[in-house]
């Protein structure tokens, strides 16, 4: 029975990866073609933009939803990480040390998930749930309902702005050498090798040396880090530091990984895949809202995407079943 | 006694996972009144067949029938409906429900408005453990229980079913010789209230004991049906393997070197207790025991997958600290785990990744994998045990069991150990396979590797071990030399008893 | 490092300066592309106020165009104005959901010539054109606080229930009645607390209902918002706090007429939204046609609205509010 | 070993540790009314218990149906989705249009029945994961709902009176909504605790190998508990309407995390098999009354959220500590084998 379920599992998944990142590429093609404007480098800048915060809590994301856990506090901890930033931006803190410590809380914060999923063992299901609203609460506890505004121009700046005269994104440098350094560790390091393996079998993981625990809770430390940069560019680009940012990203974060073909039961997904998931779904909102189709039409292509990403190549298989 | 026709017929059935045929056209009649046994070695397609009657497994061909007729079984729900009880090799009970629960589930007595009529189901489990003899509390949750304990309520639920047909898969492996005869006792008299009972275990004193006809596989295929009037054991063992026993176990002479692993009054509350042994290099020691006596837990905790309360564990005059498998791992200890399905392999994970996953920061350049040399690593180490499979990328779980078993050898050899520990080594692979590995674990202790052997086979431990270690309720209470050990000395240790055998 | 005194005095030295002059005579030209963006969708005020922009785009000849976040938040707005920067329009009329977080997106656009005229919610004064306000924040200020003092009879708590924590004009207005209720003859009001219902009818509602649970001697709940107002009417008229507590604010006749007919409410008060969205239009499409810049004391014609002038920091007053008792508020359909 | 008798009837440990979890969330819930109460009475007035029972319906609904889906060891995200787009159609059917509450109820419900199938159908014959499939019609409902509302909001005035008063009527000062929340709430706890459908579902969550190989039709009884969500959350998007009275295309947004939330902090496992709907239930009053005392006790309503966090970590820990406790003592008490 496993037998004949793992064979195909093997190839559907590696189908769905080349699949996902096949069909973003026609996607971009097809909207550069027939959307006015979508193809502009200014555009292309909102786009990048837009995706960013997304974009790079995805990356560890990935990793931890390999390992057959899952983190929803992602979006509180962007909101918490910006409403300190705020709070020290208003306590006449220079934004070189905030900055440092936005990224340190996001880390501890990441801890905390960590230490109730490894130490103590709880579903990180409940537990992220739980640090979802505890995160979301003190960012409002520490910002109440007010808004900062007017950090330094020369940092809102270099969010926003573009490499020289290039069109190219300031922050597409952090997206890519993000990328690449949750890509090496996943794909080319032995704590990648791990965490595949933790997320094939945990036990089985254990009896080969390593240790799911540790691993599980830097990945959060990781995720906690991400989030807490995001939290930062995020305040930075809208030059805006407010309890509510972000609200509502965790979903986003973990539609785009699912749809990057990572298995919501660990062990399986690469991070092409989901990097190209985060493209599509940018791109597509991007070129949607161009076309003045409502967002509306988004919502129901993300979660069609989204179920169609499992389903499709579970369908495939069958039929590839009955015909034989 | 028993009735002139056939209750149950399994008509050249055939069943096959992917490339592996696991039954092969077996066909045999199954009495009222009458026990069936069926044996043959591990991965013979036993267990197969019994999924087949249970609803499991559709037959790829060939046909059941029930009183005559024949019937469709494709889900245990028509098997439960055809009545028939299946008690399953591993316990499969639902953790967070009561006991009383677990046997009713599906036949619940039932109240005013359809609704479960709770004291009656609880007094019903009570009747049936008052007959199985045994105390468990139906209320509790079954989490927690013993296997042993699992297997009871298995037997429970089985008995409750009132079924026409009773098939027990090795419903004995975990029970001690007071409840198989209980077990026995109830089986009995639902054969001779008229059921046909069906009945799997490996060990023949309970089946010349209980069985009136035994149909023997081997490798898929139906070797005979006899009545165990006209079979002798040894006969039965003939037909079962195919060839004589001892070209299993070439075993070399060696003559042992310096200690390499040295166990020190490690304990476990409340698993075992004060273990103290020494394996020297060169040396083949087996730890024997019931199933269930604790040996598994001794070396997971030498190994440090598992905690110890006390204890020392030293490896080449070094002492490891418990719990870290990895320390273990880079003083040269290598284990071969008992459940490869759990502890040995990540079934969705490619052959070359398992294979290469202890070794993966000793494969690293600079602390990256590129894939090359874990690639050529998987593929020396594959066919050195000559592994048969397509590609190294192919998941692992879609290799037969005995492939499976070499990936877990290939992936633990290659990180050349001085202390080889294996667990059950040959459980569920084939003859050709497990003569194979035997002739590797002998070649290993000639090269001066220590090895430490847990197997419940008797046969594996004579024919392999220079010494005998034998556990009985987690404590060492025999070490025999290769000279002393005899099946009825190994057993007399291992049960505290005289054997029956 | 830097800091925030750091970063001020560089913020203050850099006013933004409106290029070009302005030539009053300048035709309004044909085909402007006017986009609204009000805060969310989905709000009926909201409706009103574009459906007043719609018809007054239809009289200049232009395309009327309206897109906007099914949340209010200032993030899906930054994205709306990209794409709006990107579709080449020629005016933005927004209402911003964050006064600073629209701003760079917002300069983005004049940059790219689009004019930017604010309504409803102002984003912060560097980065648009112009901003029509409903009324003088004084004016509603003054009006919220006169009719509360009227409902408790010159004496007694009162509460406020606004709409989002950070929105400007509420909290313009807010602060407004703070100073209105120091002065001597309202010293017998007393303002126990400001709730926030975010605008979504859900949570106004449980918030009226804990106001009145928390304060049991409120004689009057202020909501300057139409969606709090509405729904903490509809709470105290199936409640037992009904006739015991007066409710008042801002609100939408269409909305409040079963409320002020069954008694629950005596009187509240509003501009005529639709009026505010016609402005704009107006307004957005003499910018982008050159007769004003944006600079105090540009005059300009608004449609059947008549002429306006532009006010202190390019705001342009639409006018005093509308007083709605159970006399007149059949008169209304909006 | 030797045979025993009849084990003396006594309290199961299994029932003892259920109530002990549902009895460590009456405490909690205690605890907080009376602390509440001291520091303001009128908390404890009829007015404000009815508002906090009102309020806890249409939570408590989503969290039995919710608590069903998760025994299973699924999840159901749609919920909110599906709660707004049930209040819509309902709002769009009662628009100026005089019809029965009771209708509007089994419309609602239907509504919610459709998409509880979808979900069902596509966890158990897509085999796909349940947290996919609802996430993605989480998004797909919510989407069709705006496409449908296209912006407009359906207000009081425009509902018929008769459905309004039934948000706010009361049988001998008992709310209906409260008073049909008790039914749901009473039905699905007996189904589930006394008749075999009901067990078959903790027994799939428990164990799903284990109740295939019982004979259990897996298929129905997992589409049956996204059904009963569906459903469920259906029928909360016309008390919701009744309620509130004012329904645009947002209606119940983000509830699915409120509602997982009230289901964990209820004691319902997520990993299936054990928790109650009464727990289920208990969470869901306990989350609403916090919010109501917070505003009473006049804490800043920012600490609000932080608090309902902090105590989801409390109740989950807790929980996995008194599961040890038992795990433990079960242990030690031992086979009878050794
Ligand atoms: N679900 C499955 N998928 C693939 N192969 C299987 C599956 N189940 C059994 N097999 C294979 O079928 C063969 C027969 O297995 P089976 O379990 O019937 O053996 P058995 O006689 O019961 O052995 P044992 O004595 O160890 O219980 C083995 O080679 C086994 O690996
Ligand atoms: N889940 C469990 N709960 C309670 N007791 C258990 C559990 N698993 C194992 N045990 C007990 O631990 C003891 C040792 O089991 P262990 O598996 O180590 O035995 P073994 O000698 O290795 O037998 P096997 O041949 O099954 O490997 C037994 O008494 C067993 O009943
Ligand atoms: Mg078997
Ligand atoms: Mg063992």
């Amino acid at each position: 029975m496993s037998a004949e379920l793992t064979a195909t599992r093997a190839s559907r998944f590696a189908n769905w990866n080349v699949a996902i990142i096949a069909i973003t590429v026609v996607v971009l093609i097809v909207a550069a073609a027939t959307v006015d404007n979508f193809g502009t480098s200014e555009n292309f800048g909102f786009l990048v933009l837009d995706v960013l915060p997304i974009a790079i809590i995805a990356l560890p994301m990935t990793l931890v939803i390999v390992t057959g856990e899952i983190d929803l506090s992602v979006a509180s901890t962007l909101g918490l990480s910006s409403a300190v930033m705020g709070y020290l931006w208003n306590q006449n803190q220079p934004i070189e040390t905030i900055i440092p410590l936005c990224l340190l809380l996001g880390a501890v914060l990441g801890a905390v998930n960590g230490f109730f999923v490894t130490v103590l063992g709880l579903p990180s299901l409940a537990v992220t749930i739980g640090t979802l609203a505890l995160y979301r609460g003190l960012a409002f506890v520490v910002l109440g309902d007010s808004a900062v505004a007017d950090f330094p121009p020369s940092y809102t700046a270099w969010v926003t702005g573009t490499i020289g005269s290039t069109p190219i994104p300031n922050v597409l440098i952090i997206i890519v050498v993000l990328a690449i350094v949750f890509g090496v560790i996943l794909h080319a390091t032995p704590i990648g090798r791990a965490v595949f393996a933790v997320g094939a079998s945990e036990q089985a993981a254990r009896f080969a040396g390593v240790r799911p625990g540790r691993l599980k809770f830097w990945l959060y430390v990781a995720s906690g880090l991400v989030s807490g940069l995001a939290g930062v560019l995020w305040t930075l680009r809208y030059s805006s530091a407010r309890a509510d940012n972000g609200a509502g990203l965790e979903l986003a974060v973990v539609a785009a990984v699912l749809l990057g073909g990572v298995s919501i039961f660990g062990g399986k997904g690469a991070l092409p895949g989901v990097i190209a998931g985060v493209v599509l779904l940018g791109s597509l909102q991007n070129a949607l809202r161009l076309s003045d189709v409502s967002n509306e039409a988004l919502n129901v292509v993300t979660g069609v995407l989204l179920i169609a990403s499992v389903l499709g190549p579970n369908l495939a298989n069958r039929l590839k079943g009955w015909k034989q | 006694m028993a009735d002139s026709s056939p209750v149950l017929r399994v008509r050249a059935v055939s069943k096959s996972f992917g490339a592996v045929a696991a039954v092969r056209e077996v066909s045999f009649d199954l009495y009222g009144g009458e026990a069936h046994a069926l044996v043959g070695e591990n991965g013979a397609g036993k267990s197969t067949i019994v999924k087949m009657l249970a609803g499991v497994h559709r037959p790829d061909a060939g046909t059941i029938e029930l009183a005559g007729t024949p019937v469709d079984l494709s889900s245990p729900a028509d098997a439960k409906a055809a009545g028939i009880a299946v008690i399953y090799q591993e316990p499969t009970l639902f953790p967070d429900l009561s006991v009383a629960e677990n046997i009713g589930m599906g036949r619940q007595p039932l109240g005013r408005f359809k609704t479960i009529d709770r004291a009656a189901m609880v007094r019903q489990a009570g009747q049936l453990f008052t007959r199985l003899g045994v105390s468990i509390d139906p209320n509790r949750p079954a989490r927690g229980l013993s296997i042993a304990d699992q297997q009871l309520v298995e037997i429970a639920k089985a008995l409750s079913a009132d079924a026409r047909v009773v098939v027990m898969d090795e419903p004995t492996a975990a029970l001690t010789g007071v409840e198989v005869e209980r077990l026995f006792a109830v089986a009995r008299s639902l054969r001779d209230d008229g059921a046909a009972l069906m009945f799997i275990s490996h060990r023949f004193e309970e089946i010349t004991a209980l069985c009136e006809r035994v149909t023997i596989m081997r490798d898929g295929r139906l070797v005979s049906t006899d009545l165990l009037t006209d079979i002798t054991v040894d006969e039965m063992v003939r037909k079962m393997v195919g060839r004589d026993l001892g070209a299993l176990f070439p075993k070399q002479d060696v003559t042992p070197g310096a200690t390499a692993l040295s166990v020190a009054g490690i304990s476990r509350d409340p698993v075992f207790a004060d273990i103290s042994f020494d394996v020297r290099a060169g040396e083949i020691v087996a730890l024997a025991g019931l199933v269930g006596s604790g040996r598994s837990e001794v070396v997971q905790s030498i190994f440090g997958v598992d905690p110890r309360d006390a204890g020392t564990v030293q490896v080449g005059g070094k002492t490891l600290k418990p719990g870290t498998p990895k320390q273990a791992m880079a003083a040269g200890v290598a284990l071969v785990p008992e459940d490869r399905r759990q502890q040995g392999l990540l079934m969705e994970l490619s052959i070359e990744r398992n294979v290469t996953l202890p070794r993966s920061r000793a494969l690293s350049q600079l602390g990256f994998l590129t894939g090359g040399r874990e690639r050529r690593s998987a593929k020396e180490w594959t066919d050195r045990l000559k592994t048969k499979y397509g590609r190294l990328s192919d998941e692992v779980g879609t290799l037969s069991g005995g492939n499976q078993q070499k990936v877990v050898l290939a992936k633990w050899l290659a990180t050349n150990p001085k202390v080889l520990i294996v667990d059950e080594p040959t459980r569920g692979i084939d003859v050709g396979t497990k003569a194979e590995v035997h002739r590797l674990m002998s070649s290993l202790a000639a090269d001066g590797v220590a090895v430490l052997m847990v197997s419940s086979e008797l046969p594996e431990v004579l024919g392999m071990a220079d010494r005998v270690l034998v556990m009985r309720e987690g404590r060492l209470v025999a070490e025999l030399s290769r000279a002393e050990s005899t099946e009825e000395s190994v057993m007399f240790a291992a049960t505290g008893q005289e054997a029956t055998l | 490092g830097t800091t925030k005194s750091s970063t001020e005095s560089q913020n203050t030295a850099a006013p933004a300066t409106t290029a070009g002059k302005a030539d009053p005579n300048a035709p309004i030209k044909e085909g402007l592309k006017i986009a609204y963006l009000p805060k969310q969708l989905n709000n009926p005020y909201t409706d009103v106020e574009v459906g007043g922009g719609k018809v007054a785009v239809g009289e200049l000849k232009g395309e009327y165009k309206l897109v906007g976040p099914n949340d209010a938040s200032a993030s899906s707005q930054v994205s709306y104005i990209n794409t709006l920067i990107q579709q080449q329009q020629n005016v933005i009329v927004v209402a911003a959901n964050d006064p600073n977080a629209v701003c760079p997106s917002l300069n983005q656009a004049r940059k790219a010539g689009i004019k930017v005229v604010t309504f409803d919610s102002d984003a912060a004064k560097t980065c648009r054109d112009a901003f029509i306000n409903q009324a003088t924040t004084q004016g509603i200020g003054e009006s919220l606080v006169k009719m509360a003092s009227e409902l408790a009879g010159g004496s007694g708590e009162i509460a406020i229930l606004s709409a989002t924590p950070n929105a400007t004009n509420q909290n313009s207005w807010i602060q407004v009645m703070k100073t209105e209720l120091a002065k001597p003859e309202n010293a017998k009001l007393k303002l126990v607390k400001i709730a926030y219902g975010n605008d979504d009818d859900q949570k106004s509602f449980t918030e009226a209902q804990g106001l009145l649970q928390s304060y049991p001697n409120l004689k009057v709940i202020v909501s300057p918002t139409t969606v709090g107002i509405a729904a903490a009417s509809r709470y105290v008229s199936a409640s037992n706090y009904k006739g015991k507590v007066a409710i008042t604010g801002l609100g939408l006749p269409n909305q409040m007429r079963k409320f002020v007919k069954d008694g629950t409410v005596k009187k509240f008060a509003l501009w005529n939204p639709a009026d505010i969205g016609y402005l704009a239009a107006y307004t957005g499409a003499a910018l982008s046609s050159g007769q004003i810049t944006g600079a105090q004391g540009e005059k300009f014609k608004a449609g059947k609205l008549g002429d306006y002038t532009i006010g202190a920091d390019g705001e342009i007053v639409l006018g005093p509010p509308t007083e709605f008792t159970a006399a007149n508020i059949d008169k209304f359909n909006f | 070993m030797t045979a025993v008798g009849l084990p003396a009837p006594r309290r199961s440990s299994l029932d003892v540790v259920l109530r002990a979890r549902e009895l460590g969330i009456v405490l909690a819930l205690a605890v907080l009314v009376a602390v509440t109460t001291i520091s303001n009475p009128r908390f404890l007035s009829g007015q404000s218990i009815r508002d906090i029972l009102l309020n806890t319906a249409i939570l408590a609904v989503l969290a039995v149906g919710q608590a069903v889906v998760v025994i299973t060891r699924n999840i159901d995200l749609s919920v909110g989705s599906v709660l707004g787009l049930s209040a819509f159609t309902v709002g769009t059917l009662l628009q100026n249009n005089n019809l029965p509450v009771i209708l509007a109820l089994l419309v609602g419900a239907g509504v919610g029945v459709v998409c509880g199938a979808l979900n069902g159908v596509l966890v158990r014959y897509g085999n796909v994961p349940a947290l996919v499939v609802t996430l993605g019609t989480l998004y797909v409902v919510r989407g069709v709902t705006y496409f449908w509302a296209g912006g407009s909001q359906i207000n009081a005035d425009e509902l018929p009176s008769g459905f309004l008063n039934f948000g706010n009527a009361t049988l001998i000062g008992i709310p209906y909504l409260v008073l049909l929340a008790v039914l749901v709430l009473v039905v699905t706890g007996v189904v589930l605790r006394s008749y075999r459908m009901g067990r078959e579902l903790y027994a799939m969550g428990s164990s799903p190998q284990a109740a295939r190989l019982a004979g259990i039709p897996v298929a129905r009884r997992t589409i049956g508990a996204f059904v009963v969500s569906g459903g469920l959350a259906g029928l909360a998007g016309v008390l919701f309407a009744a309620r509130f009275g004012t329904i645009d295309a947002a209606a119940g947004t983000g509830y699915e995390l409120n509602v997982v939330a009230a289901v964990v902090v209820g004691g319902v496992a997520v990993f299936g098999g054990s928790g109650s709907v009464w727990g289920a239930a208990l969470g869901a009053l306990l989350l609403t009354t916090i919010g109501s005392a917070l505003a009473v006790l006049e804490i800043n309503q920012f600490w609000q959220q932080a608090i309902v966090g902090a105590l989801i970590l409390l109740a989950i820990g807790a929980d996995r500590l008194v599961a040890a406790r038992v795990a433990a003592s079960l242990k030690k008490r031992g086979s009878h084998v050794s």
